[in-house]
């Protein structure tokens, strides 16, 4: 019969009504995969049994290309891993530079990375409003408010560093050029769209009823558990724990910006509150890109005016934990003198995060997988480095 | 410690070389070309050719940056719907495969079967330099340079990424293409 | 305005000063049975022991009370070519907030090194990663196998040894030689 | 009489030459009506995404539909090798048929319409059970993954849903008193049965969203989990059959809603203002009850499919039988007919009260980390 899958014949030792456990192939192309991500279910009926996640499908060799290339231009492959907030990833590998060769930033250029950053942060938490939006099953319709937001924000950025998604704004020492004048303003108006598209968002799904009776309660995760794991970002903070590293261990001028961690009693780390978590992060970002327009000294530079012509590093090694938009974006960098690094690892957070995903689908259905999967919120360009 | 011998370091492919071979498109007739005399197939061809135009579906296939400016191009602000262009999931309904980004050498099978599963009148757009030629990873082994290696390729969109407006006019230059050459398509 | 923006320490991020290190360091040392020195990079304790004795150090790290490192921050792996390949980890305590380094160099030949899922559960993909792209062999790893690669493939990338792929230049379409080489 | 009445001949000829005629008129007019339901679709829900539909094809986009259609029938068509040849290929006519049997049945003005059944509602509950298998036929016969999951959780849940929705049309036929479909619509003259009967409406509006696996309950369709469930290997004219059956049914099932709930072609002045109105009142009442499906499917997320057995055992399935008890004792006793409308109405209050309560589910809170008691923050 060709419906029976062939892997497993009846043994005669099993009894007849035994069912046999289908293997379904959530492949590289699938909708609900963001990317070239596979996971092979062992599957009961409708309930998984067995997971085994499947990566690899975009290793593009990032770490042996940037130590092919020098400093300045190893900076092309840095902001294409974590491809949804590009601007986060140069700060990362930028400041990782920085702590090697030690170099001082100026104070204005350190308030135009962070708001850059946290409009990137912005930028990445829309679309993952906006897939999981669709993985839940509402068709689209949360993908295209999400997106109405995400054009202003890339509107923004190419008025600002000329391209949308990664502008290599960011240069060691600084920034490439000033702000426009009317920036200000802009961004103003930005952060006021930016709010109302998370109002939309926040009432066409949250207070939805099928949205609530499919995410609540769904691979509750502990904080203990969580750390063993090396999970880290908003999935850590929706068990509960509220350890973001912009507090714990605040780089660039973070530790003037007052903003809090957005915390509840009863977090339980399922992924509702995955996704109550990045929702409710925006606010913040939007609270630390308005005291950053404050706190911005007017005039003064935005480079560094003392680099050398071509940047040569003498031995030292170096550790970089930046807060990603996923979690901890870790920039482990080593040099040996010359001007190209010798040896730059990438402790990605979607990387981590994306171990434990076994662990959270064993036990739930067909269905449930692919939210969790979503609600890890994935980028396979980090993933697979 | 022994000094240990030089650690000789022999890389093995193992069994990489016929999973990249390239796909032939076996030259199909269709049935109308060979019931209708000459001069009517003139008339079923273009409008085989207009209805073919105007309603391409891709599949949802985005593989890496490429895939977000994809997405982008479906959205409202650059909608694609207005062509009659609506991503479709599963590749037995598609007619369009956009391979947005890197194509990788462990990608490369998936990319040939996923392309197989197409009904035959199907278009290729490498969008994006990663799937035209290996694009800023051209350096890396695991990289294909081009996907063009492996799949025909119809239309080929420059960029890194490519704007969403770039990605339009490759779907104009495809409609074009499937305007031009109606008279052999099968 | 003053052009020059003032001056900070070094351009080391506030992180690295965040905890004092001077005391961290001499906790580290209490730990007496294990031979290991303890030396400073840019942002970190890093801690230098040889691959026998690491188990017995991750158990006093882990298990400690006033240390209680329970977060597995990053495993990667360095090839310093000609004396053989190292590995570095980061842990970090949520309890105390101190994060330290640890270097774990291995003969040339005999990249052996025991593995931490027994205390981390995240050093599990880490690992694969870090022995698939070097040729480090962790013993007692649940499945070693390939993660990033396909699972026929041997080859470690990340090897100093292994070269770059040439660029293909114009794919022929030029009769001539193209205008530049690399 | 006006010339098509059901009765009589049309233009005089034999019986059966007449019932051809009527069926030919019929199926073109759902052919043309599915291919604008495609095209409506389309724009009507690109509109609510802040889009506009397809613009480029035509006038408006109005041959969008046409284009489709001719491509997908110049398709070849794949027919995988581990799937068993005929179970394969009759799946999508087999779905097709119990579909169109429905519209043969309904009244589309007076007495228009193929052949008025004195049996008529009891005609379609029987038919309205085919098309699971031919849903089943292609879910097990294409071989695939996918499809198999898809087929299996189609029949799980049409046929669960089928027994809310023969229930609540029988309370209205136990109101109205006759199967007559014709004779229903006529019933409604002053007062169309939603009033008479809320809680049977919201049942039957429910049921029959997921008996076309629309909105939120398009499970066995679910794209972003079992890529297009039963027909993920069909392509070109066996696929285009599946979307013609989908789009058949719920224009199907929209007129038959508009008869039985919201007075078809009598309510406000059908009788008095000839054909020309009643056809339009049908018209208007199918596209308002096909623009709400439109309008859910765009907004709501998609059921799991234990909850939605669980809504339906649990939930659907008490109510509406609590509904014909109490239809049963106010007809019997013959109690004033607002009584009706008060049980009724106080259903639908509690089935509406139970959807909302479900939004407000506090997390079960078992899992206290110790961190939280050390109460490390930074």
């Amino acid at each position: 019969m060709s419906i029976w899958p062939d892997e497993k014949v009846l043994t005669p030792g099993e009894a007849e009504f035994d069912t046999v456990d289908m293997t379904i192939n959530i492949g590289p192309q699938h909708p609900a995969t963001h990317g070239v991500f596979r996971m092979i279910l062992r599957v009961d009926g409708e309930v998984v049994v067995d997971c085994e996640p499947y990566i690899g499908y975009l290793h593009r060799g990032l770490e042996k290309l940037t130590e092919a290339n020098d400093y300045r231009q190893a900076m092309g492959y840095w902001d294409r891993t974590d491809y949804l907030a590009g601007m986060a990833c140069e700060h990362a590998y930028v400041m990782a530079v920085e702590a090697l060769a030690q170099i001082d930033v100026p104070e204005r250029a350190e308030y135009i990375r962070v708001i850059m950053a946290e409009l990137s942060r912005i930028n990445s938490h829309f679309l993952f409003l906006g897939a999981f939006g669709a993985d839940v099953g509402s068709f689209g319709t949360s993908f295209i408010y999400a997106w109405r937001e995400r054009e202003r924000i890339y509107d923004l950025f190419e008025e600002v560093a000329g391209d949308r998604m990664f502008p290599t704004y960011m240069r060691v020492g600084g920034v490439a050029m000033d702000l426009p004048d009317n920036f200000e303003q802009r961004c103003r108006w930005l952060l006021g769209s930016i709010r109302q598209g998370i109002e939309d968002l926040d009432g066409l799904l949250t207070g939805n009823e099928i949205f609530v009776e499919r995410c609540r309660n769904l691979a509750p995760m502990t904080s203990e558990r969580a750390i063993a794991l090396g999970i880290t970002g908003p999935i850590l903070r929706s068990t509960g724990l509220p350890w973001d590293l912009r507090k714990a261990e605040p780089y660039s001028v973070y530790d003037r910006m007052k903003f809090d961690i957005p915390w509840r009693p009863d977090l339980q780390g399922d992924v509702f509150d995955r996704f109550w978590m990045r929702l409710s992060e925006m606010y913040q970002s939007a609270r630390i890109i308005e005291q950053c327009l404050e706190q911005m000294p007017k005039g003064g530079l935005v480079l560094n005016p003392d680099l050398p012509k071509t940047l040569r590093v003498d031995n030292g090694e170096a550790y970089i934990r930046y807060e990603g938009t996923k979690g901890e974006y870790g920039v482990y960098a080593m040099s040996k003198g010359g001007n190209k690094p010798y040896r730059m690892k990438l402790r990605s957070p979607s990387f981590c995060n994306l171990s434990a995903l076994r662990e959270m689908v064993i036990g739930s259905y067909v269905a449930d997988a692919i939210i969790i999967l979503g609600s890890l919120d994935i980028v396979l360009g980090e993933v697979d480095k | 410690m022994t000094e240990a011998a030089p650690y000789v370091y022999v890389p093995d492919f193992g069994a990489e070389a016929e999973r990249l071979t390239p796909i032939e498109l076996p030259v199909t007739k269709a049935v109308y070309k060979v019931a209708l005399p000459g001069v009517l197939q003139v008339g079923a061809d273009t409008l085989l050719a207009i209805s073919r135009k105007s309603s391409l579906w891709p599949m949802t296939f985005g593989l890496a940056c490429c895939a977000i400016e994809m997405m982008g191009t479906f959205m409202s602000n650059h909608d694609l719907d207005r062509f009659g262009i609506v991503p479709w999931p599963s590749p037995r309904q598609s007619d369009v495969m956009i391979v947005s980004g890197t194509v990788t050498k462990k990608m490369a099978p998936a990319i040939k079967l996923l392309y197989e599963q197409m009904p035959n009148p199907k278009y290729v757009i490498s969008m994006g330099a990663c799937a035209t030629n290996g694009g800023p990873y051209t350096e890396y082994d695991r990289v294909l340079q081009g996907v063009d290696k492996i799949i025909p390729v119809d239309v080929y969109v420059p960029g890194c990424p490519p704007r969403p407006e770039a990605l339009l006019d490759g779907f104009l230059a495809l409609q074009r293409k499937i305007m031009e050459d109606k008279r052999m398509v099968g | 305005m003053s052009n020059k923006a003032p001056a900070r320490s070094g351009g080391l991020p506030p992180a690295a000063r965040q905890r004092p290190r001077a005391d961290l360091a001499a906790l580290v040392r209490k730990i007496g049975s294990i031979p290991f020195e303890v030396s400073e990079t840019r942002t970190d304790v890093d801690v230098r022991i040889a691959p026998e004795h690491l188990l017995a150090l991750v158990d006093a790290l882990h298990n400690r009370h006033e240390l209680a490192f329970d977060y597995l921050r990053n495993i990667s792996g360095v090839d310093q070519s000609p004396e053989g390949m190292e590995l570095k980890y980061h842990f970090y305590s949520f309890k105390t907030g101190y994060s330290l380094q640890v270097t774990v160099p291995t003969a040339t030949g005999h990249p052996h090194v025991p593995s931490l899922t027994g205390h981390y559960p995240a050093a599990d993909w880490h690992e694969r990663e870090a022995a698939e792209m070097f040729g480090f062999v962790f013993d007692g790893h649940p499945n070693l196998r390939n993660l990033l690669l396909e699972e026929d493939i041997h080859i470690h990338p990340l090897l100093k040894a292994h070269p770059l792929q040439a660029a293909e230049i114009l794919q022929g379409i030029e009769s001539g030689p193209p205008g530049f080489t690399i | 009489m006006t010339p098509f009445s059901f009765g009589g001949e049309l233009f005089g000829m034999w019986n059966w030459l007449d019932a051809v005629v009527r069926v030919v008129i019929v199926v073109t007019a759902m052919t043309l009506v599915v291919m604008y339901l495609t095209y409506g679709e389309r724009k009507v829900v690109a509109r609510f995404q802040q889009r506009l539909g397809p613009t480029k094809t035509g006038p408006a986009g109005l041959f969008q539909a046409f284009a489709d259609a001719l491509k997908l029938v110049a398709k070849e068509d794949i027919r995988p090798t581990n799937a068993d040849r005929w179970v394969f290929e009759l799946a999508p006519y087999a779905t097709f048929v119990p579909v169109f049997l429905v519209l043969l049945v309904l009244p589309f003005a007076k007495d228009w319409g193929v052949r008025n059944l004195t049996l008529g509602m009891f005609f379609v509950f029987a038919v309205l059970g085919l098309n699971i298998v031919g849903i089943i036929m292609a879910g097990l016969g294409s071989g695939n993954k996918f499809a198999l999951l898809g087929g299996v959780r189609a029949a799980a849940q049409m046929i669960s849903y089928e027994i809310p929705l023969v229930l609540s049309l029988l309370a209205v036929a136990m109101v109205a008193g006759t199967l007559d479909l014709n004779q229903i619509a006529m019933l409604q003259e002053d007062r169309p049965f939603i009033v008479l009967q809320p809680l049977a409406f919201l049942i039957f509006f429910t049921a029959m969203l997921s008996e076309m696996h629309r909105a939120p309950f398009d499970i066995p369709v679910a794209e972003s989990e079992i890529v297009g469930g039963y027909f993920v290997e069909y392509s070109g004219i066996r696929w285009s059959m599946f979307q013609l059956t989908e789009y058949a049914s719920m224009w199907g099932f929209s007129v038959f809603g508009s008869v039985v709930f919201l007075g078809g072609w009598a309510f406000p002045f059908g009788e008095d203002w000839g054909w020309g109105w009643q056809l339009a009142l049908t018209f208007m009442k199918s596209i308002a009850w096909i623009l709400t499906i439109f309008w859910i499917r765009t907004t709501v997320p998609r059921l799991r499919i234990d909850q939605l057995m669980a809504f339906c055992w649990k939930v659907l399935l008490p109510l509406s039988i609590v509904q014909l008890v109490a239809n049963g004792f106010i007809l019997v006793y013959d109690w004033p007919q607002e009584l009706l409308t008060a049980t009724s109405g106080a259903g639908a209050v509690l089935l509406i009260a139970i959807i909302i309560t479900r939004s407000v589910r506090r997390p079960k809170n078992k899992y206290v980390g110790s961190y939280r008691q050390v109460g490390v923050t930074s």
